[in-house]
């Protein structure tokens, strides 16, 4: 029993390890930006705290930031990588401003840039689609 | 009158042991994925613990043993001790986790990061036990647990399509991701049928000094509680489905968890989300913790009662002062409370048949239970519980590592 | 009755039906050709981990010389002092007496009454 | 000699022949008020499946299993036992003229 409970560990460790696919990828980006999306309204309807919404729009920023660097690699081939690099600095870039206008209560800017990350956001779901087509 | 009371011992036991950190992760993370198609999966948890609590209160009522008392007169002190074993390390990693919640719900309130909350609310958990009543942490923490009925609230608010969850209370596979899903309805499984629920309502209801007149009121109150947990762990998964997953979040962190019952309950939904999380995982952390501390108490035959002074119980109240002040630990370090999460309900789905088995027996036994024993009916669930929470755990966990 | 069935492991209480530990250990005195006879009840200690594996039987005792109450022999409830055998076995004994509660007391003393709001374990 | 006898659970006994007879599980004892005397030592499977008063469980799944099998039992009277050495029990008669208990 104590055996197969090590077994269990070690394999819930190595599943920590386990390299995601492109379109697992892809999928974990547009959670996070659905994440500084969801965050970033409920922020403007004035229902999350400024602290809270900052730091989560810090931890999309910093998570898109780490997958984006993975993702280039196991992207298969027939992608158009280029937009989809663009989409992926510039709502980068979007939701680091978004984190700092937080702090500056200035709402206007912040709807802006809200909007445009949602129009990246369909884009990329759009790549996303494409590359779990190519991976099949 | 006494015995209407005792519902809170149902109560409790759900809120803080059905609906904690474990069954909102993994809820919302079913529900973000896969939508309602993970209902059936707590349907089954609540059923097969409905029955697994019954029979402890009955053990209790009828025998006056606990469970651990029961296991070490029957098993001897090896096999016991083997059981201690496992079942404090797995008990402790979901402490880490409920605490970790606890920390993580102040952090999404204060925006004070929650290694800095790890140590005052071990501290605050370890005061209420050391000052604190039986009675006290029942009925507080099943009052205050009352909250995460906005849950409910929020699921109802999203206007599910009823017909399609309905539909998902029957078993099916998914088309893809199978390797997950697996994944996570293990989870489930895990997050609800915990074995220290068993220990402390059994522990509870020689607290409460039960006796053979209280076999109806256990079924009423185990069949209540039990339900009123689940039905929670569904609302959320029903949320999570309504809200999270057309935005294409999956819930890998609890600030994203946070955002569950925003668009819901615009106003409320997000401070209500996070009260919730604090009072349940409070109530859970107690529970845990006591539950450890029984578990070596009752096994070693010491003294043991939340309501005698510290210094009564002396060697009881040492344990859960070490357990919970450890518990802290991994938190300082930054350790990620979902990580833990997932891996303790796992885990705990894995090691279900070292605390069922004996189970098994003792609510077999004539001389404990004489003309109270199981019928064939409550045999035939532990054993499916047992079958069911070992392969699905033995199967899909290695299938996650291949990726299906 | 049955020895490991029905007095092994069970539950040890003194005459104020306070819990003093578990029968961790059944003596026996086997006589040339008089049949064997239970002489003692042994109560924690080496006796508990033996029965897992004898090394650890040798380490507990180590370490109990360590720290701790420092005991000499373990402690032995004499069969003729167990008044029944039921849910736990009554011992005509006192357990703060008897030795059974030395950890406990131990403990209390040298732990948790240092901590606030311990209480004394004298106060009854 | 004292012993614990504790210790001499599951430890396997042979019989006045060295044939291996089954390990011990339970001991019989009568207690008249003064003295707890050991009448007789259980060995064998059943005598384990009584310890843990396990036969409401077993039977039923002995049947649904249509198992015939007819676990092992011995009573060993203590005037059989000969325990000088305990790592290594014998009988002090042959394992045939055991009778069955039950």
């Amino acid at each position: 029993m104590r055996v197969k409970r090590l077994a269990v560990l070690s394999f819930l460790f190595t599943l920590a390890c386990k390299p995601p696919t492109a379109s697992e990828q892809m999928d974990s980006i547009i959670s996070w930006l659905g994440t500084a999306g969801m965050a970033g309204r409920a922020w403007l309807n004035h229902t999350t705290p400024d602290k809270y919404t900052r730091q989560t729009l810090e931890l999309s920023h910093d998570s898109l930031l780490e997958i984006g660097n993975g993702l280039f690699k196991s992207l298969p081939p027939g992608v158009d990588s280029a937009s989809l690099d663009s989409a992926l600095t510039r709502s980068r870039e979007h939701v680091a401003l978004m984190a700092k206008l937080v702090d500056q209560k200035d709402a206007p800017d912040f709807r802006t840039l809200l909007d445009s990350l949602q129009a990246d956001e369909t884009l990329v779901k759009q790549l996303a689609d494409s590359v779990e087509a190519k991976e099949q | 009158m006494k015995k209407i009371l005792q519902l809170t011992l149902g109560i409790v036991t759900s809120v803080g042991g059905f609906l904690e950190i474990g069954s909102v992760t993994t809820a919302a993370q079913a529900g973000a994925r896969f939508g309602y198609q993970l209902l059936w999966v707590i349907l089954l948890g609540t059923v097969c613990l409905i029955f697994l609590i019954e029979m402890a209160g009955r053990l209790a009522a009828v025998s006056k043993h606990t469970i651990v008392d029961a296991m070490r007169e029957r098993f001897g002190f090896p096999f016991f001790f083997f059981v201690l074993i496992g079942m404090v390390i797995v008990a402790f990693l979901v402490l880490v986790a409920e605490l970790g919640g606890i920390a993580f719900a102040l952090q999404i309130l204060t925006g004070i990061r929650f290694p800095w909350w790890a140590l005052p609310v071990s501290l605050l958990v370890w005061l209420l036990m050391w000052k604190g009543t039986f009675s006290l942490i029942e009925n507080g923490a099943s009052l205050l647990g009352l909250v995460t009925i906005s849950f409910v609230v929020a699921a109802f608010k999203l206007g599910p399509d009823w017909s399609s969850v309905g539909a998902s209370l029957v078993p099916t596979l998914p088309d893809s991701d199978k390797a997950n899903y697996g994944f996570i309805a293990v989870s489930i499984l895990g997050a609800s049928i915990s074995p220290y629920l068993m220990y402390f309502y059994s522990s509870g209801a020689i607290e409460d000094k039960w006796d053979r007149s209280y076999i109806p009121m256990n079924r009423i109150i185990a069949g209540s509680g039990m339900t009123f947990g689940g039905f929670l762990s569904m609302a959320v998964l029903v949320a999570a489905a309504l809200a999270l997953r057309p935005k294409g979040l999956q819930v890998d962190t609890f600030p994203q968890a946070a955002l569950l019952m925003t668009t819901a309950l615009p106003r409320w939904g997000f401070y209500l989300f996070a009260l919730s999380m604090l009072f349940a995982c409070f109530g859970a952390a107690l529970e845990i913790s006591l539950a450890i501390a029984y578990f070596f108490a009752q096994g070693f035959g010491w003294n043991w009662s939340e309501d005698l002074q510290p210094s009564q119980d002396a060697r009881f109240a040492f344990v859960y002062t070490i357990i919970i002040l450890l518990a802290a630990v991994p938190l300082m370090l930054r350790v990620d409370p979902i990580k833990v999460t997932m891996v303790s309900m796992a885990l705990t789905s894995a090691t279900l048949p070292l605390a069922i088995v004996p189970f098994l027996f003792l609510m077999n036994d004539p001389l404990y239970l004489g003309k109270h024993r199981n019928g064939w009916i409550s045999n035939t669930v532990v054993a499916i519980v047992i079958l069911l929470s070992f392969v699905l755990a033995v199967i899909s966990i290695p299938l996650q590592i291949i990726g299906g | 009755m049955h020895l490991i069935r029905d007095v092994l492991d069970k539950q040890l209480v003194d005459r104020q039906d306070c819990n003093m530990g578990r029968a961790s250990g059944l003596i026996v005195h086997l006589g040339e050709s008089t049949q064997p006879r239970l002489t003692h009840v042994v109560i924690g200690g080496p006796a508990l981990w033996m029965r897992i594996h004898p090394s650890l039987g040798k380490l507990s005792t180590k370490l109990a010389r360590l720290w701790g109450p420092k005991r000499k022999e373990p402690v032995k409830i004499p069969w003729s002092r167990v008044k029944t055998v039921g849910k736990d076995l009554k011992l005509d004994v006192d357990a703060k007496e008897s030795g059974a509660l030395d950890w406990e007391l131990w403990i209390a003393r040298h732990i948790i009454e240092r901590i606030p709001g311990g209480g004394s374990e004298e106060e009854e | 000699m004292d012993i614990n006898i504790e210790l001499l659970l599951g430890t396997k006994v042979c019989d006045a022949n060295g044939e291996k007879v089954g390990r011990i599980e339970e001991f019989r004892v009568e207690d008249d008020g003064n003295s707890c005397r050991i009448e007789a030592y259980l060995i064998g499977t059943s005598a384990l499946i009584q310890r843990l008063s396990a036969w409401t469980l077993v039977r039923p799944i002995q049947r649904a299993l249509r198992s015939r099998k007819l676990y092992s039992v011995f009573e060993v009277r203590w005037q059989d036992m000969d325990l000088s050495d305990p790592k290594q029990p014998r009988l002090r008669i042959s394992g045939k003229d055991l009778r069955h208990a039950r």
